[in-house]
Formats: C-alpha cells, structure tokens, sequence
C-alpha cells in the first residue's frame, strides 16, 4: 500500500503519523549505513593503505593487493574454499534433499527425525568442533574405536593428512548445515500441488520419474536459495576450521576467512588482511546481489 | 452392462466414512456430472474411479472388468484437475506428450499425437511454452490436451473451469461440450456451477455426506426432485419451499397457503394421487422462481396458471429477468417477471403460478410426495 | 503428500528400507552429541581406557560440578557459570531489541511502503551476508568512543546491528503475506502506526516471532568471533570460555570436563531447538527464510 | 584501563597451561602482597593469535589492559605505536642495562627506553628425554646429530615413538630452528634467520637442512598434526616418546609430574647445537594511561618482575632460566642450572640468538612466512631444493 | 449539491495513469456499484474515497465539503473489504468495536453499539470467537459489522461477496440490500457480479481503462448502453453482437443480416433517426439473449416482433432456461427459450426478435448510434 492519508490541513499529529513509518525504520538504515557500509568503505581504504600491525592511513596504491596476490597461501585459502564451498554446497544439498523425500513419505516419527537432523544447527562449532577433532582423531576417535573392536584395517586418518584434512572439516560442516537444506526442502515438497502428483500417477510415471521430472525442477526456487545460503556460510566458516584444525596440518585448510583473521591479527599484515576481506565481500556480492535482485523483482508482480 | 458401474462404494479414511455406499451405472457416450455441496466426497470418488484413493468396499467395474487394484496408469482413464496440475518444468508439447512417454511411445509417434491434439484444441502456436507464460484459458486448455492425447476411455474432470473467469468459463463450457459431442467419449465431470451443470451432463448425480441422493438427467433433477435436498441444491436462484396444508376441496386434493391476512389456494396437479393420502397434514411445496410470474408472461399454452394478487416486498431486477419477492407462508418468494414490468415495494401485484411445474414434500422424511406413475417414470428415466 | 498410489501395495521391505535409511543417519547425526553426553558422565580412567562409543561404566556428575563451578580458565578457577550468565545477558536484550526493530522495518517496508523501500530492504539484507572479520577493528574502535568495549552492552550492540538483516528479512517476508487491507482498516477505524503494529500485526504474528527468535537466539548464542573480540575477561560470553577451557589444559586433556563445559554451552539452544523446532519448519513453511 | 577497577591490573596473556598457569600465579601472589588486585584476562588458543586480536581489539577501541604478555618483535611494534609506558626508572633502579643480556635488551628497550619487562629467557634448543626409556634401550646421550638419528631409530625399532612432536606451525618451526643450528652452525642460523640472507636462505645448507628435518620427522608418530606441545610432551613423561624437541617450558610438565631430571627424564642440547642457545624470553610491556594509580601499578609490576627473587621463582616454574645474568643458580634444577650457564656463556659468545619460532629471530610477518613453508614442508612431501626455495620467496614477499 | 461529488478525479502511481478523470455524483440514499474489467481501477477510485489512496488531480466532496486531505479516519466512511480484513486476534466484539475505541468512546456505549449491531446482523453468539472460528458468510458479517457501528455517512464496499460460495452470495445480497432499504444510507459498492450490480445499484458506473463508460441506473446501462463495452460488458449471457448492414426500405431505415444462405431482414424501431444517415454502411447490432426466444415466450404486448426460421446448432438447457445457439452474420447469437422446448442441435426452429430492444454500434467508433432524444433521456436519468 501506499503512503497514505495525505494531510496537509491536519494538526501536528497527523504529520507525525505521516512521518512516523520513516522515522522507525532511519534506527536500523542509520545502524546498517554506519556499521555495514561505513566499515566497508573502510576497510576498503585500508586495503589501500600502509597498515601493519594497526591501521595507518598512507595510500600505497594496489601494493597490498598485489602482495596478497602473490602470497603463497592465499592460493591455498582460494583453492581451499574452492573445493571446500563446492563439496559442501553440493552434498548438502543433494543429502538435504535426499533426507527431505525420505522424510516426506509419511514417516512416523518425522517429527522426532527431523529435529535430531536440523538439531546440529543449534550447536557452535566452538562446541562441536571438539567432539568432531575427537572423533576424527585416528589416535583416539573413530579409528581406534573400530580397532578396538577388532577391526584392524580400518584406516580413517583424513584429520591430520593434508591433502584430506579438507574434507574432514567438509564432513563437519555438512553435518551441521544438512538439517537446514532438508528443512528448507522438505518446507518446499510440502508446498507442492497434490494434483500434480496425481496426474503424473496417472500419466503412469513411476515414483522415481515422479520425483526427477516432476517434483524436483519445481524445487528450484529453493535451490537456489540453498545455494546463496550455503554459499554465504561457506565463505564465512571460520569458527568451523579454527575449531576443528586450526588451519592445519600446516596451512592445508587455510580458507579466506582464516587467513584474513591471521594476517589481520598475528602477522601484522592489515593491509592484506583488508585486501583479502574485500575481494571475499566482492565474491559474495556477485553471489548475492543478483539473487537479492531477482528476489525483489519478483515481489513486485 | 453398463460402461462404467459404480458399485456399492465406501471409503473410509481411518475413522470417518466418507463415502457410504455409492451405486451409480452409466453408459458409453454418457457425460455424468455430480454435484453436492463442499465436502460430500465428490473428490473422493473420483479419486477412487481414477485409482488415487483405493477403495474401501464395494466395487468398481469399467467395460465390464472389475479396476479396483489396477494401477492408476493402466486404467486407461484420463483426469483433468481443478488447478490444471501443468508440470511447471516441461513446454506444453512436453506436457501433453509425457503420458505418451512414460508409456514408450517412441518420439515420431508421441509428437504426431500433440501435433492432433494441439490442432484440435488451437493451442499449436503454443507448444513450446511453458506453463507459467499462459493465460487461465490456454492453461486450461493444455490439461484438457493431456487428458485427450492418451484417447482413454473415460475422462474424469475435477472442477475443472472453477479457477476461470465467468465470461472464459461459458466460452470453455461450450467447448466442452462440442468436444464431448464430437468425441463421443464418456465423462464423469465434477462441478459446483449449477450451469454448468445443467448444461453439459446427460446424467446429473446428486451427492450430499457421502450418499447418492439422485440420479437422472438433468431435466429431471430439475424438475422433478427426488427430495428437499435436491430441490434446494439446484437451480439458481433456488426452488421456493413454501409451508402449506393439504385439504380436500370438493373431492380434490388443494394445498393452502398462508399469505398476510388471507389464504391462498392453489389447486393439485400432479401427484394429485398420492396427495389425496395427505388431507389435513402439512407439506412443503416446490415451485421454481419461472414458475411463478407474471399473468402475461405465464405459459398459458402447456401450464396450468393460477392466478393470485399479492404484496410485492422487494424488486430486484437483473436485466434479462425482474425477480419479485413476496411472503408465502411465512417465507420469501421469488418470482420471475418479466423485465421492465413496473413495480414497486409495497405494490400488490397479480402473480401466476404454474401449478403444474409444483411439487410437494414431506416436511419430516424431506422426501418428494408422489405417485407411484410418476415415481416410476423417474427411476425409469434414471436408468435408461 | 505420498507419492506412490494407494493401489500400489507397497512393499513392507521397501518400507523397512526407508527406515533403516532414516534410522543411520539419525545415528549419524546424533553421534557427536552422544559422544559429548557420555563422555560428560565417565571418569578420565574411564575415557583413556574405555571405548568413545560405550556407555559410562560409573556415571559421575563431577565434570559437570567441576565444569560449571571450578574448573579453571587461565588463573581463576570458577568455571563456566558465571560467563553461562554473561551469555544470558547478552542474549537477551539482544535478541528482543534485534526482534523488535527487525519486526518494525518488516511493517514499514511491507504496510508503509515508500519510494525506494526496495533499496532500504536490499542494503538492510545484504548485511546478512558480509563476513565479520571485516568489521572487526572499525567496530573496536567504534565501541571505545561509546565507552561499551568490553562490556555485555558492547556485545549487545554488535549482535543488534548485524541481527538486524535477518530480523527484518523474515518480519518482511511474514507481513508481506498479510492484506494490505487489514491496515487499511485499522486505518479507517482511527488507529495509527503503532496501534496498528502493535494491536493487529503483532498478535498475529506468533510464528515469525518463535523462528526469529530461533534464528537470533542460536546466533548470538553461539558466536565466537565477536565475543572473543569485544568482550575478553569477565565479560566474555559463554563461547569464548568454553575455548579457554578447553585450551587450559594441563598435561592431560580433562575431557569429560571439556565436554561437560560444551554442553552447558549447547544445552540452552538444544532447548530451543526441541521446543520450538516444529515452529522453525513452520516459518521456513511461510517463506520466512527463502529470500 | 577505564573498565578495570581500583587496585587491580588487568594483564591479557595466553598462559593457560599447568607451568604457565603456575608462574602467572607467582606474580599474582607478588602483586596480592602489595595490595594490588588481578583481574582475569586469559585468551587462549590459536598460539597467541587470540591474544594478539583480543589487544589490537582493545587498543583500537582505546581500552587497553595495563599490561600484556608479548613476544619479540611485537613488543617493538606495539612501542613503535607510542602508546607504551616507559619503564625506565625501575630499569635504572634495577641496573637493568647491567643484568640483562644484550640481544634481549634489542627487545625489551626500544630507542634506548625499556618498554618491556622479561620475564625469564627460555632456550628453544633443548632435547627433552624419557630416562627410564633411554636405560632400556641402551641409549647414551647423543652427542651428533647422526648419534641422535641412530637413537631415534632403536627406539622406533624397540615398537616406540622417537620423536613426541606436537603438528601446530610454531612447534614445526622450533624443530626447524634446532635443525637449523645443527646443521649450519650459529652463523648460518644467523645469517639465514636472523639477517634474512637471501642466498642463505636458498643455499645448499639450507637443502641439507631440510634433508635432515625429513630425517627427523620419519620418527614422529602419524598423530601429531594438531597436538599441543604439552600433549606431546605427556608422550615423553608416559614412556610412549623416547625424545621431544622443545623450549624449556616443556620441563615444568615433567615437574608437574613430580619427574626428577636426571633421574626420571633427561635434558640435553639438541645434538650440534650446544655452543649456541636460542631464546625467546616473555615480555610484560605495558600500556599508556592516565591512572596514576595504574602507572603506579605498572611501575609496581615491573619492579617484581625485574626482582631477582621474582626472576627465579618465576623460571622454577616456568621451566625457564633467570633473565637476569646476575643471579645464584643455586635454587634452580639441574638441567635449568646447566642451561643457566650456557645462556651466561652464548651470551659472552655472541651465540645467544633469538628464536624463529617465537618472534625473536624476525618480525611476525616473516615469521608467519617461514611457519607457512615448514608446515607445508612437514604435512607434505616437498623436496628439500623447492622447501629451500620456497623459503627464501616466501621471506622475501613478507619483507617486501 | 450531490452528496458525494467526484469531480475530474485523476490517480498516478508514478508514470502509470490509472483513473483518468472520473466524474461521479450521487445523492443522498443512492446506492452506486462501480463496475468494470480487472485493473480498471475501481478499488483505487474506493481507496481514494475512503482517503487511503492520495488524490493526484481532482476534488472529492463529500456533503459539499472538499475532503481531498482529510485523514481516512476523520471522513466519517465506514469500508467493507473482500478479505473482509477481520483483525486476526481479536474476538468478534473486539472487531467491531476497534472503531468505536480508537474514538475513545465509553467502554459502556461501545458495549451497546457493539450488541446492537450483533442483533442487526445476527451474531449475537459470535461475539466472543475469533475470525479464525467464523465460517466465510459469519466473517462477512462481522465485516458489515464494523462498518455499521459506526454508524457513518458513507459506506465503501469492495467486492464484499467474492468470496462466498453463490448459494451464500445471493442470500447476503438480499440481506444488503434490504438492510441498505431499512437504513437509507448512502453506498458505492465495487462488484465483479452481474447480478449483483443489478440488483443493488440504484446508479451503476461502468468503468474502463480508468475511464466512465457509463454512469446510469441498471436498466438504463442494461438497456441503453452507450457503447459496445457497456452492451458486451453487462449482462450474462452477454448481449448477442451481431455484424449487420442498414438499408433502406420503404423509406425506413432496416438492418440486413447474413445466415446460411438467406439474408434476414430486421426492421429499425430504436433510434430510426439517427440510422437514417447510415444507409448502405456496416453496423453492429446488440440483440439481448432474451430478446430473442421462442414465439410463444415473446413479448407480444409490448415488444415489436419479428420471426424468422434459423437452423439450431447447439442447446443448451440451464433448468430455468434453455438456451439456444444459432447462427448469425457469422457469429454464434444466444437465444433465450422457454425449457421443455423439444429442440435438438441441427434442426430448425422459429425464432421471434424483439426489435424493439435492439441496439446499433458504430463499428469503428464502438459508440452507439443514438437520436438526439433518447441520448438526452440517457443523460438526463443519469443525472436523476
Ligand atoms: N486424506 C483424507 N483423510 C481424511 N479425510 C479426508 C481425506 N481426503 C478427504 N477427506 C474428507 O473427505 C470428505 C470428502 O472430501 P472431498 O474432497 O471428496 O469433497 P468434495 O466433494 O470434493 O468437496 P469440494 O467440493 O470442496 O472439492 C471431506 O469431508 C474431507 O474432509
Ligand atoms: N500501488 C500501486 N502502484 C502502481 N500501480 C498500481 C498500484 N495500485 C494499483 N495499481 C494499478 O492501478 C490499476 C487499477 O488497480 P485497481 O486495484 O484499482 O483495479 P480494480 O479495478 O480494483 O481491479 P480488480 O477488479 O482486479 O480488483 C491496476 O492496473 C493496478 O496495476
Ligand atoms: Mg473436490
Ligand atoms: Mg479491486
């Protein structure tokens, strides 16, 4: 609706009322400008800036840029989050999915499941992350546990190998976020048109079919909103890899929020530090800002 | 041997009965439509005839086979939904063509067929669109082109004009029904629209909580109702029921009604047997709004018109018809005049009744008063 | 919905499969709790000896007594409780004045639109999506000229700010869903703008009202980042403690103790999550978080 | 410090072990019996990382606690900032200049005004052994680097680990650094670590030096990614580990534990290193304000922490040596008396050198640099040539 | 003076031009339904009514005082909404008295207010149970409610019925309309339902494209369209529009239109005058569907009828009415006839025109052809 009740006549009151919606909202835009774009402009400049261990406000042009460019392991970081964001995203999503059409098959306890899968969202990482170092510990979680009763071969040492170490904070990390997609899905599978599932029965699809051809091109809003979703976690899990591996073995799980945070606070790097924070801000918003776009476009009819 | 014979049907879902013993038989070629107000389980049953709801007793029999657990994708039915149930992914051409599909149509085939039906329902232009770039009517159109494509031998129809426009709604009506003509395939339609209704079926089915409360053509529904149900529920505006009181004058059965201050007789024409059994006892009398207007306008021809001079308590005109409301028996009236007649509240006004369109009730069992001729007739025509 | 017709027996195998499916990954899921609950519970002999997976031989609530009151974090050796509390603190004011102002931006955006509310709405949302490590020494020195560094309040703030995003994001999405006409109404009755808000939309607005406060609650909760930031020492919440705990080892790793710690950390949000988690779908349901 | 009370000091540190926790306490007894309250700041994890965010955090917001607990070269930049108290009248009183060695004095005073108060000097160059363990194998102190392999190797034969190694970026570097000095000798470490030589850094030394952590790393165990120092150490005391390679403060584990050195476990240079000694030693640098009474305190502070009797009871628990080069050896352990006296003798010799892994050999950008190439080199299998290289393009990014 | 005036009323949302100048005024007691295609702006005309839209161009008076910037609260007009937009956590009595208590009237009087109106519309009952406890005709009441405590000059109603099912629709209706006879209030009311307009409106206002089509009594708008908009827009089934070509015969001026094979030859009654002038050019004619019927059914008092034999090509039975299609100058024209007449498709009957209501277009223009006196009739009822 509009702004209504035009009132040129009316007392003072009345104008109140007509300004009152505007002045509500300047709280929070006054909060968001300032605290949100203020900083980003800021930390902008100074990842134009001189800064070390603090900020320092002398313009050297692109040299921090280039520097992070050539830091050995910001390539890491990038590969890193490459490989970590498409592996979560995508099991995810196909593991949120899965669980959401199992659960969506009139399932007696769906209620019970379903806060047992979403229930690890509840939890920090900071909490988790040392039931999962634990647990993953060739020395002392799974892998022992199975050699202790008795099977001997079994080998899961993918915590402190390097080339894998990735994929254990991938597991973690899945496991807290598929409660989430599955909610979302199952959210979607509710909303879908009975009807059409009756006359793709009658068109004689089988479930399978049902579901590849029918159910699931119809999710696609959802997908994608899974997508940005997880996407935005992912680029900003740092409590996960802090708690879980510290970034190691070495730098082997290095991603860009933990190298900023390092670089930021015990390198004495700022400048890079900064750098890398808004080249991860301006991934985001390519990722964002079209799907924020498309979103409020849509309101509109 | 009927075509499709429903028999005995019950469904229940866990406690609640929902359908109570349903029995209905049609013929090939017929256009069965049922009706019954929200809820009285015409969904359900056909659900059950299309195989999406099993049964719970009772049995169904199509050409003679008994379907019950036949899986819904071989019963050679098709179904078009009251939402259409367009697959939202897939162009229209792969709309109509995936029932073909999943069947291993192979492709030139499959394409022949859309290409048929598209040109039989004008939507060529459209088959490579999907779903979300049409209109309501094209839409429409698109479900009615996937029920037809697999030239099943029954269609089933869920409402399936209720989400249109009214004047899109006539247009499709017609459609329809030169299709149904053209065709020649038998349907079982499900619809609120009394029009629609009347218009389309060859036999009309009556359904109120889950129980059968008439079947026959329309005409008969109409104008000749099983019960007060059936009177009430169709025809818009509804049948007048008026509080009346069989006496006997001079050897005949009359009914008598009470209008402000004076009475009003009116003489028995039909069922005039069965009513003689009723002298002294109150009933409830039947007459439809275009039974009851003006002197000019009455059908002096075929009618039997009584006439009477009666208040006028509201005028409300639509245009092709004048409706005047009086009281009978402590109860509104509406009457059919003619438009442009000049009448105000308040006026008294001569009214004609065609008491040989009248029918009478019981007011305890609710059911029709009748002679055992014409209660023959209509289960006769019911059947035939 | 089911998706396979009813005149298809389905087999009792395939549903004994579905189960089974569901049933392993529930265990999945709940290993990693069930290994912090029963390592809560054993003795240290009990951990080093004993198998991860088994269930406590002696069951002892000493790790939690000494987790909660004096296991010790750097010099002090009070335990958790009293950061527990600082948690509380933080939590919620931040939650309700995060609620509240994300509750107000979703009316005026959806009921009192005006030119360019689609512009507020979109640099209100992509806050949600910065990541913190941005804003951290901006915000430390924004908090120093307020005199809130280090302090409860300070961290109150911060999570009011960046709550702020999603807040908004699912009271927009609810009201959006609400006749224009009941405001018009009001409107005609003489009521104003906060009559308005808080005598129709509010009441009304139970579910959105359990999903934001999941959401915020969890959030704030749970947050590390800004705790070990802006609130060190006595101040810091309950996160930030647990990590020191954790971290303050000597020679041996206290486990049971650790995870104890952990799950008095967890055990507010589990609550949350149990109680009001047929809520959460609910709102997901109303397409509070899809945009 | 606005926000901490009368009377009390607020000192942010990341001592949150069992030796560490201990020595801290010292100084809290120290500061109760003046009448001076503490109030608790520890941020622990992440190696001081943490720490280091939690100060930034509260010097930028202009709320900085009294004191903090730093390392090396960023006691130098937080003093580059101007915003640290100078401490030169309790240095004068104390005759600091005299007592404490000259390298140290590059850290703790910065153009010429002390700024940092040390608390101790640690020796990252030790060997940390399991006497019981040596006795039944048979093992001799190693006196090599190639009699130290071949020990290694009969306890990895013998069904033990050799090698108690904790996988975290500064442990890796500490062995690093050892291996450094054994391998190249105090002027290569210097030239390579300290001067950031380029053609040092990149030279065949340094490829041999990387041959010989290879060596070195085969008798770990597979476990050690991730494990904290004093995990390892636990290795060492249990009889799991034969020997661990690690800084001084690994002995207050071992006292915890109620060990006796030279009975219970063993302490010795690591093998090729012991004409030279690398140090780091903790600083309590301390923050401008203008509370009289917490200049008063700080003063008060460092004043104990400079005190001779402070200094020893402080290294008792730390595990670490005196400061202060002035000081009776008497009240200290025997493995602290013997590196007392060759930090004492590296000092005079010029061998006395900081230490990589702590901040003491290069500011923390290259530090990070080198952590991020030795931890690469230890998690993978990189070829000694390209670690060498890698090392010297990594030092020269950082300092460019 | 006119009670409410709507003088040259302009609306812009932005660039988009939605109310283009709208001229409406209505008497004390008048009953106005505005009418019109989706988007044709009538909810924005109420909106701005009842102050919640601002007014771009233009004067709104209101018992002869400009209200263009009164606050909605202070116009004295009570609004009824389709969604009837019930305040979801308020009881019934809370509903209707939100009003009065944003008023700051005595929690005493509103008490009374509140149960006097309950009474009126009788919901006595529902007093203290929520919206999310009324069945959809109870909501709409309690709509009517809130409207009616107020007691407020002008009632503002915008597709209050959508959203009932008909039987429910036409029952409200009447009660409308009677409580509009009892009460004498003044009413614009916004419908999408023939009947409806017709049957409530003492003015209707066809609006297209945010302009007056027409602005008149129903049967003057039903009648007497002023264009071929009005005459397709109004009325179910809509008026039959049917090519034709005007000669002269005899001096008079006659309409000749094309069948299957033969010409049919309709004499000109309405507007003889005006046609004079469009000899030997193409008009269209507006024939209503019950202007054409059965000779038996015709209107032989008043109406001026014209016979003629055309083959049948669909009927189509409704119960009341049986309509019959044929064909005529190339379209389908719908015929109303008496039910029971024994027709089938493809046979021929006569079909009696009442010319007398016959309407001419100008194919171009779309206006109606007109003489001078009965377009001055036209004007002047409207203004009545
Ligand atoms: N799956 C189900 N479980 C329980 N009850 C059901 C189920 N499906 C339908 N019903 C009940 O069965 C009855 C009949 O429903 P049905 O949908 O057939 O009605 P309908 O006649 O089609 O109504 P409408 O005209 O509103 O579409 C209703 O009372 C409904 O509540
Ligand atoms: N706030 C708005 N901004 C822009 N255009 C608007 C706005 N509100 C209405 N419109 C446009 O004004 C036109 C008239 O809208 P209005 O709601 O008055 O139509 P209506 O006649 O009530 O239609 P309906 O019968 O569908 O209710 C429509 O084209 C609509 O798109
Ligand atoms: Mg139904
Ligand atoms: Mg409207």
């Amino acid at each position: 609706m509009s702004n209504a009740s035009p009132d040129r006549d009316g007392g003072a009151r009345e104008r109140l009322q007509r300004w009152l919606p505007k002045l509500v909202l300047s709280p929070s835009c006054v909060l968001v400008l300032f605290f949100v774009y203020g900083f980003i402009a800021w930390t902008s400049y100074i990842s134009f800036s001189d800064s070390g261990m603090m900020p320092d406000y002398t313009w050297v042009g692109l040299h921090q840029w280039s520097r992070l460019w050539t830091s050995w392991t910001w390539g890491i970081a990038l590969h890193n989050i490459w490989v970590f964001g498409l592996l979560y995203i995508v099991s995810c999503i196909v593991l949120g999915l899965l669980l959401a059409i199992l659960l969506d098959q009139r399932i007696r306890a769906e209620g019970v499941l379903r806060t047992i899968y979403l229930y690890p969202m509840a939890l920090s990482f900071i909490v988790t992350g040392t039931a999962w170092q634990w647990f993953l510990n060739p020395g002392l979680g799974l892998e022992k546990t199975m050699h202790d009763l008795g099977w001997q071969s079994f080998s899961f040492n993918w915590l402190i190998d390097s080339d894998m170490a990735i994929y254990t904070v991938i597991i973690a990390a899945v496991w807290q976020a598929t409660g989430f997609v599955m909610a979302m899905f199952l959210a979607g599978l509710r909303g879908i048109d009975g009807e059409m599932i009756k006359a793709a029965q009658i068109d004689g699809a089988p479930v399978w079919k049902i579901y590849v051809r029918i159910i699931i091109p119809q999710l696609r809003p959802i997908f994608l909103s899974a997508v940005v979703v997880l996407a935005h976690l992912a680029i900003k899990s740092f409590d996960l890899i802090v708690a879980m591996t510290g970034g190691g073995p070495g730098n082997a799980t290095a991603v860009p929020a933990t190298f900023m945070y390092s670089y930021a606070f015990s390198r004495n790097e700022m400048g890079i530090a900064a750098a890398s924070a808004v080249f991860m801000l301006a991934v985001i918003a390519a990722l964002i800002i079209p799907y924020l776009y498309s979103e409020l476009r849509e309101s509109r009819s | 041997m009927s075509f499709l014979h429903i028999n005995n049907v019950h469904k229940r879902f866990g406690e609640t009965h929902v359908l109570k013993g349903i029995d209905i038989a049609i013929e090939q070629g017929d256009f069965l439509v049922l009706v019954g107000p929200s809820g009285c389980g015409k969904s359900t049953l056909l659900n059950m005839i299309a195989g999406l709801d099993s049964i719970s007793e009772g049995e169904l029999l199509l050409d003679g086979r008994c379907i019950n657990d036949l899986h819904p994708s071989r019963r050679d039915i098709a179904m078009v939904f009251q939402s259409y149930a367009l697959y939202p992914s897939m162009t229209v051409a792969g709309n109509i063509g995936f029932g073909l599909e999943m069947r291993k149509v192979p492709r030139k085939e499959r394409r022949e067929a859309v290409d048929r039906v598209a040109r039989l329902l004008q939507i060529e232009n459209l088959l490579e669109r999907k779903p979300g770039q049409l209109s309501g009517g094209q839409r429409q159109r698109v479900a009615m082109g996937r029920a037809l494509v697999r030239d099943p031998q029954l269609f089933l129809f869920d409402e399936p004009l209720s989400n249109l426009d009214a004047k899109l709604r006539v247009d499709m009506r017609t459609e329809i029904k030169q299709l149904h003509q053209r065709l020649g395939t038998t349907i079982v339609y499900v619809t609120h629209d009394q029009i629609e209704a009347m218009t389309l079926a060859s036999r009309i089915a009556v359904m109120r909580g889950g129980e059968l409360q008439q079947l026959g053509t329309p005409q008969a529904v109409y104008d000749d109702p099983n019960n007060l149900f059936v009177a009430g529920f169709m025809g818009s505006p509804s049948m007048n029921l008026v509080k009346a009181r069989i006496v006997e004058q001079s050897g005949l059965p009359v009914a008598q009604v009470a209008t402000d201050g004076a009475t009003l007789t009116l003489p028995i024409v039909r069922d005039r047997d069965a009513l003689r059994g009723w002298c002294d006892r109150d009933v409830i009398l039947g007459l439809r709004p275009e039974a009851i207007t003006d002197p000019a306008s009455a059908n002096h021809g075929e009618g039997n018109i009584h006439e009477a001079e009666l208040p006028v308590a509201l005028v409300e005109p639509t245009g092709a018809d004048l409706y005047v409301v009086t009281s009978l028996g402590g109860t509104n009236v509406n009457a059919r005049m003619r438009p442009g007649t000049p009448l105000r509240a308040g006026e008294r006004t001569r009214f004609a009744f065609d008491v040989s369109r009248m029918v009478v009730f019981d007011p305890e069992s609710e059911q029709r008063i009748r002679d055992a001729y014409t209660a023959d007739v209509a289960s006769l025509e019911a059947t035939a | 919905m089911s998706v396979a017709p009813p005149t298809v027996r389905r087999g009792i195998a395939t549903r004994a499969l579905l189960y089974a499916i569901l049933l392993v990954f529930a265990v999945i899921y709940l290993m990693p709790l069930y290994v912090m609950l029963t390592t809560s519970f054993k003795t240290l002999e009990e951990i080093h000896q004993g198998n991860m997976l088994a269930l406590p031989v002696d069951w002892t609530l000493a790790p939690w007594r000494e987790a909660w009151g004096s296991a010790c974090i750097g010099l002090e050796c009070n335990g958790v409780h009293g950061y527990f509390f600082n948690s509380i603190k933080i939590v919620v004011p931040a939650v309700l004045i995060s609620g509240l102002l994300g509750a107000f931006n979703g009316y005026v955006l959806t009921k009192w639109k005006f030119r360019g509310h689609k512009i507020v709405f979109g640099l209100i949302l992509f806050s949600c999506f910065i990541p913190f490590q941005i804003i951290l020494l901006p915000m430390a020195r924004v908090l120093g000229i307020l005199h809130l560094a280090n302090s409860t309040w300070g961290l109150v703030l911060v999570h009011i700010v960046y709550g702020i995003g999603f807040t908004t994001l699912f009271f927009r999405n609810f009201y959006a869903s609400f006749p224009d006409e009941l405001v018009r109404a009001a409107q005609l009755d003489g009521a104003g703008f906060f009559v308005i808000f808080f005598r129709i939309l509010l009441p009304a607005s139970i579910p959105i009202i359990v999903v934001t406060i999941i959401w915020q609650f969890t959030n704030v909760w749970n947050d590390f980042l800004f705790g070990v930031s802006f609130a060190s020492g006595d101040s810091a919440p309950i996160t930030v403690a647990l990590n020191n705990l954790v971290n303050s080892s000597t020679g041996v790793k206290a486990y049971n103790v650790n995870m104890a710690a952990a799950m008095v950390a967890a055990v507010p949000t589990l609550i949350v999550y149990i109680l009001a988690g047929k809520y959460f779908l609910r709102g997901l349901m109303s397409g509070s978080v899809k945009g | 410090a606005d926000t901490a009370p009368d009377g009390e000091v607020e000192v942010l540190n990341w001592w949150t072990s069992g030796g560490e926790a201990k020595a801290l306490g010292a100084l809290k007894d120290e500061l109760s019996d003046q009448g001076i309250g503490w109030k608790n700041m520890p941020v622990a994890g992440g190696a001081g990382t943490n720490a280091m965010a939690v100060l930034r955090s509260r010097i930028t917001s202009g709320n900085p606690p009294t004191a903090a607990q730093v390392l090396g070269y960023d006691a130098q930049d937080w003093a580059e900032r101007d915003g640290l108290s100078s401490l030169d009248e309790v240095a004068k009183a104390g005759k600091w200049d005299e007592v404490f060695p000259q390298p140290l004095q590059q850290f703790a005073k910065y153009e010429g005004h002390w700024i940092g108060a040390p608390f101790e000097i640690h020796s990252t160059n030790w060997v940390w052994a399991n006497k019981s363990l040596m006795d039944e194998l048979g093992i001799e102190q190693p006196k090599t680097w190639d009699d130290f392999i071949a020990s290694l190797k009969k306890a990895k034969d013998a069904g033990y680990t050799g090698l108690a190694y904790g996988g975290q970026p500064w442990q890796d570097t500490t062995v690093f650094e050892n291996v450094v000095l054994a391998t190249g000798g105090a002027d290569f470490y210097r030239k390579a670590l300290i001067e950031l030589d380029p053609e040092a850094l990149d030279s065949a030394t340094m490829t041999q030096v990387f041959d010989h952590l290879r060596e070195l790393l085969k008798y770990k165990d597979d476990n050690s990614p991730g494990r904290d120092w004093n995990l390892a150490t636990a290795m060492v005391i249990n009889g799991k580990a034969l020997y661990q390679i690690m800084g001084d403060w690994a002995k207050g584990e071992f006292l915890n534990a109620n060990l006796k050195p030279g009975t219970d476990f063993m302490c010795f240079r690591t093998p090729g290193t012991q004409d030279a000694v690398t140090f780091n030693s903790d600083l309590m640098i301390m923050f401008d304000t203008d509370d009289a009474q917490q200049q008063q305190m700080q003063q008060t502070m460092a004043k104990i922490i400079g005190s001779p009797e402070f200094q020893i009871t402080f290294s008792q628990f730390k595990g670490s040596v005196p400061a202060r080069m002035d000081l009776s050896a008497d009240k200290l352990d025997a493995c602290a008396q013997r590196g007392y006296e060759q930090v004492k003798s590296a000092a005079k010799n010029h061998t006395l050198m900081g230490s990589m892994a702590h901040g003491y050999a290069a500011p923390a950008s290259v530090k990070n640099a080198v952590f991020d190439i030795i931890s690469s080199f230890v998690n993978s299998d990189m070829p000694s040539d390209v670690a060498a290289e890698q090392l010297a393009a990594a030092v020269q990014g950082a300092t460019s």
